[in-house]
């Protein structure tokens, strides 16, 4: 058990990576022996992230070495920094970790009776696996250039499938847009890494942390870092790739790609709070990532209300609650250098944006299954076309209440909860940001009140008259994330004091961050 | 299918090949090389079959499942060998100073020696593996790809 | 037009950049070299390996290696996921 | 001045990028949007392994080496995942360059590429 837990770090990355390689394997015995395979496998994950998780909330910062002498011998004797690749799980990266490790979970059982008249679904599966293996590795790493290597397992997964079903031509101009984006993305960032090796000769992000000067080049990095992160998460000025990319993705996988994009937004936190922290020109960086929030909140519920494609339309509504995590984090990292703002508003700003993403991963995942749960029923996802499904899909169109009436941040659900939270400490900083952020809101719920009339209520249309509910497997897979959603709108305060309050510590305190790694007080 | 000459000389050039990328991967830990690229130097005479034959002769000889079964086997002998040293963390070289490619090399330039390294030596094998197979199953299946069309044209 | 000013304007941010980094990076030839050396030093008594670079790939560095090898995995499936043969294609 | 003469190769490297970047941004066809990508990505593979340059090093490979004095062996170890990195996304992209040629006939980023929304 001991060793369970020290070694559960590497454990959460490893079994599901080697489960992949042997999930082509595991399909030449049959579709039933792989499914149960996958499922089984993810689960297991599950339980690994949470015994992650569990520590790193009793006993602070997780630290593992790879191939060193001991798992916890960080710095070599007789040196100063660190050599080895380090695993270094902080309250975010274990909080995040449980949101990846829950959405893909849901999106594999989700998948089993979704997919299964297509072919190819041996590799299906396995990219599934790599994908939710590589979001569990970028948020567990301490390593930039490790970072990175997931970054690109995470894109080339997430592109080929959001390209699976290759009879649509749309599937195929999405994976290719997400491999392009994701592949610039990517050298920036490895060009960053290259101007922190040639500085300080270091690629542990603890370690550069610490030595960091904030040189001019620095500041380069800096800005490359942010625009090749905020470009993967989709927010607004590089956004335009987010809904052809999610829109056409197979079966479960839109809403694991989704929480690929927040695994991505997470990464950025890393880097602006654990490696710049205080060292930052705070203000500047601050407002960028406010108006960031801003434009995506607005631009994506604008262009929502125009939508007649119902999953299109959800992902431009998955564009604008980005802003939410945006503004909130912003309105932190302006404040970050002020103690006394922060104690004020600061930190409750932060934790609302925080708790918005694992919010967002389980309800906005919830309704692009049940958009994608109408296309897999009626072959289309027009929404002119739809009428009166309420009756014929009781399943999906109670959840599709439940994650429309979350995402629009009606009380009690827990959509409301972390917004009030940004409501409340965006107020101090400016009272405008928080007034477009309700407008938005109520934007919001108008443009899904359109979808629930258009599809669910009104006359049944002739030609579904006969369509009946989803398979089990689809809602068992739509009751997880239904589950998590409701379970989090019951007992939001408790959430935030366990898991949400720990994670917005662990980004505060960048000095904590770097001493689990280098030592010293 | 290319010219006669074209064949031979790549008849003749692709078991040089088959011995060099081996030389390579079999030598990586002491001279430079290594799975990667004797992998790559593996796939080339791969690539250099299907120019000189078409991809119509050589797909009957490169099966995609045969050829997924191999990357598969090098990939789970390289996490296995990384799960081998969990007894002390993952990645652990466990292997130094034990019978198997267990020799250390004082510090400073070193005479070649083989037998050492632990387990990088067999990490190049599997990694090797990987290589192969899975560029050339890439390769392989992109010109049976770029035929179909030319078919359908 | 307009798309040619939006990439001049692109490509002078990003020039400015690279260029004023490759001129404020320390000189060439002269990196400072703290974790190397180190490298440098054990990788004999530790790894056993000659080729410092083979030690770095599998054994300093082998989780990046594993990662790297995913990658090509991830990309071999996918390329040959997304060129297989659909059931509406006649079979040869 | 002296240190343009001095950081050259990081100026090649800067220079090249630029090309990279060009390409990428003015071309509609797809297929040479990726060859852009790829200068891109060559100019970050020669920046990361000039990183590692130490003047007058030798390869560190310790069989039968002519001395200590080594370049450093990170940047390369690096370099070479960078390189394999790339040649999975290069083979990713022309896949689906395929595909794409498939349903519409057309590599024109501006002909095939639907602008919607």
């Amino acid at each position: 058990m001991e060793a369970l837990i020290t070694h559960s770090p590497i454990l959460a990355i490893a079994v599901p990576l080697l489960a992949a390689f042997l999930t082509p394997l595991m399909g030449r015995l049959g579709p039933r022996v792989r499914d149960t395979f996958v499922v089984l496998v993810l689960a297991v994950v599950q339980i690994l992230v949470i015994i992650v998780a569990r520590e790193v909330y009793a006993n602070g910062i997780q630290v593992y070495v790879l191939g060193a002498a001991g798992p916890s011998l960080a710095i070599p004797e007789t040196h100063m920094v660190p050599v080895r690749i380090i695993l270094e799980v902080d309250g975010l990266g274990a909080f995040l970790g449980i949101m990846g490790a829950t959405v893909a979970l849901a999106g594999a059982i989700y998948s089993i009776s979704c997919m299964k008249l297509e072919t190819g679904q041996d590799r299906f599966y396995t990219l599934m696996l790599l994908l939710a293996a590589s979001m569990i590795g970028i948020q567990y790493t301490g390593d930039l250039f490790n970072l990175f290597v997931f970054l690109e397992i995470l894109s080339i997964s997430g592109a080929a499938l959001a390209a699976f079903r290759t009879r649509f031509v749309d599937a195929v101009e999405g994976g290719f847009k997400y491999v392009i984006v994701s592949t610039i993305a990517a050298l920036l960032v490895l060009i960053s890494i290259g101007m922190f090796y040639g500085q300080y000769n270091l690629l542990n992000i603890a370690a550069i942390a610490d030595a960091m000067q904030y040189t001019a080049i620095d500041k380069i990095a800096l800005a490359l870092l942010v625009v090749a992160l905020l470009t993967k998460s989709g927010a607004v000025p590089s956004h335009w790739w987010v809904p052809d990319t999610y829109t056409p993705a197979a079966g479960g996988t839109s809403p694991i790609i989704y929480a690929a994009s927040l695994t991505c937004l997470g990464a950025l936190f890393r880097v602006v709070f654990s490696l710049y922290g205080l060292k930052l020109s705070l203000s500047v960086v601050g407002w960028v990532v406010i108006v960031a929030g801003l434009l995506s909140m607005f631009i994506g519920v604008t262009m929502a209300l125009r939508q007649t494609d119902v999953k299109r339309l959800m992902t431009y509504h998955a564009i604008s609650q980005e802003g939410y995590m945006l503004l909130g984090v912003g309105v932190g990292l302006a404040v970050l250098g002020n103690p006394q703002a922060v104690a004020a508003y600061g930190r409750e700003a932060i934790a609302g944006g925080i708790f918005h993403v694992i919010n967002n991963a389980f309800f906005k995942g919830l309704l692009l299954l049940t958009g994608e749960a109408l296309f897999f029923q009626l072959g289309t996802r027009d929404l002119n076309k739809m009428g009166g499904l309420g009756r014929n899909m009781k399943w999906t169109c109670a959840f599709f209440i439940i994650g429309a009436l979350a995402i629009s941040g009606v009380p009690p659900f827990n959509g409301f909860a972390s917004k009030l939270m940004i409501y409340e400490s965006s107020f101090h900083l400016n009272p405008m940001l928080t007034i477009i952020a309700l407008v938005v809101s109520i934007m919001t719920l108008a443009s899904f009140t359109k979808v629930f009339q258009a599809a669910f209520t009104g006359p049944e249309q002739p030609q579904f008259a006969a369509v009946s509910s989803v398979p089990l497997s689809m809602k068992v897979g739509m009751g997880i994330l239904a589950a998590a959603t409701v379970l989090f709108s019951l007992f939001p305060q408790f959430v935030v004091d366990t898991i949400v309050y720990p994670a917005t510590d662990a980004l505060l305190n960048q000095t904590g961050y770097i001493n689990a790694v280098m030592g010293g007080a | 299918m290319m010219s006669k000459v074209v064949r031979s000389v790549a008849r003749l050039a692709t078991p040089a090949v088959l011995t060099f990328g081996l030389y390579v991967i079999m030598h990586g830990h002491v001279t430079s090389g290594g799975g990667f690229q004797g992998g790559a130097v593996f796939a080339s005479a791969a690539a250099l079959l299907l120019v000189a034959f078409g991809s119509e002769r050589v797909k009957e000889h490169m099966k995609i499942p045969a050829l997924t079964g191999i990357a598969v086997s090098g990939a789970v002998i390289f996490i296995g060998l990384g799960f081998a040293g969990l007894a002390t963390t993952f990645f652990y070289n466990l292997f130094v100073g034990s019978p198997v490619f267990g020799h250390v090399p004082p510090f400073g330039p070193a005479h070649e020696d083989i037998w050492t390294a632990g387990v990088i030596p067999l990490m190049n094998i599997g990694v090797a593996l990987n290589v192969v197979a899975g560029l050339t199953a890439i390769m392989v299946v992109m010109a049976i790809a770029s035929e179909n069309k030319r078919d359908g044209e | 037009m307009a798309r040619k000013v939006a990439i001049g304007f692109t490509l002078v941010i990003v020039g400015t950049m690279l260029f004023a980094t490759a001129l404020m990076m320390r000189p060439f030839g002269e990196p400072p070299s703290a974790m190397d050396d180190y490298i440098l030093e054990n990788t004999q008594e530790t790894t056993g390996a000659n080729n410092a670079v083979s030690a770095v790939v599998f054994d300093w560095r082998g989780y990046d290696t594993l990662g790297e090898a995913t990658v090509l995995f991830t990309a071999v499936t996918a390329v040959v996921m997304l060129l297989r043969r659909r059931k509406d294609e006649a079979p040869e | 001045m002296s240190t343009i003469i001095t950081n050259a190769p990081f100026i090649a490297v800067a220079a090249l990028a630029c090309v990279g970047i060009y390409i990428m941004l003015s071309q509609r066809n797809l297929i040479k949007i990726v060859m852009g990508i790829t200068i891109f990505e060559a100019a970050v593979n020669l920046f990361l392994v000039s990183l590692g340059y130490r003047n007058d090093g030798i390869a560190p490979i310790f069989t039968n080496a002519t001395g200590i004095h080594m370049v450093l062996p990170v940047p390369q170890a690096m370099t070479l995942t960078s390189i394999v990195i790339g040649v999975a996304t290069t083979a990713m992209m022309l896949t689906l360059i395929v595909l794409i040629y498939r349903h519409t006939g057309e590599t024109d980023a501006k002909k095939s590429r639907r602008v919607k929304g």
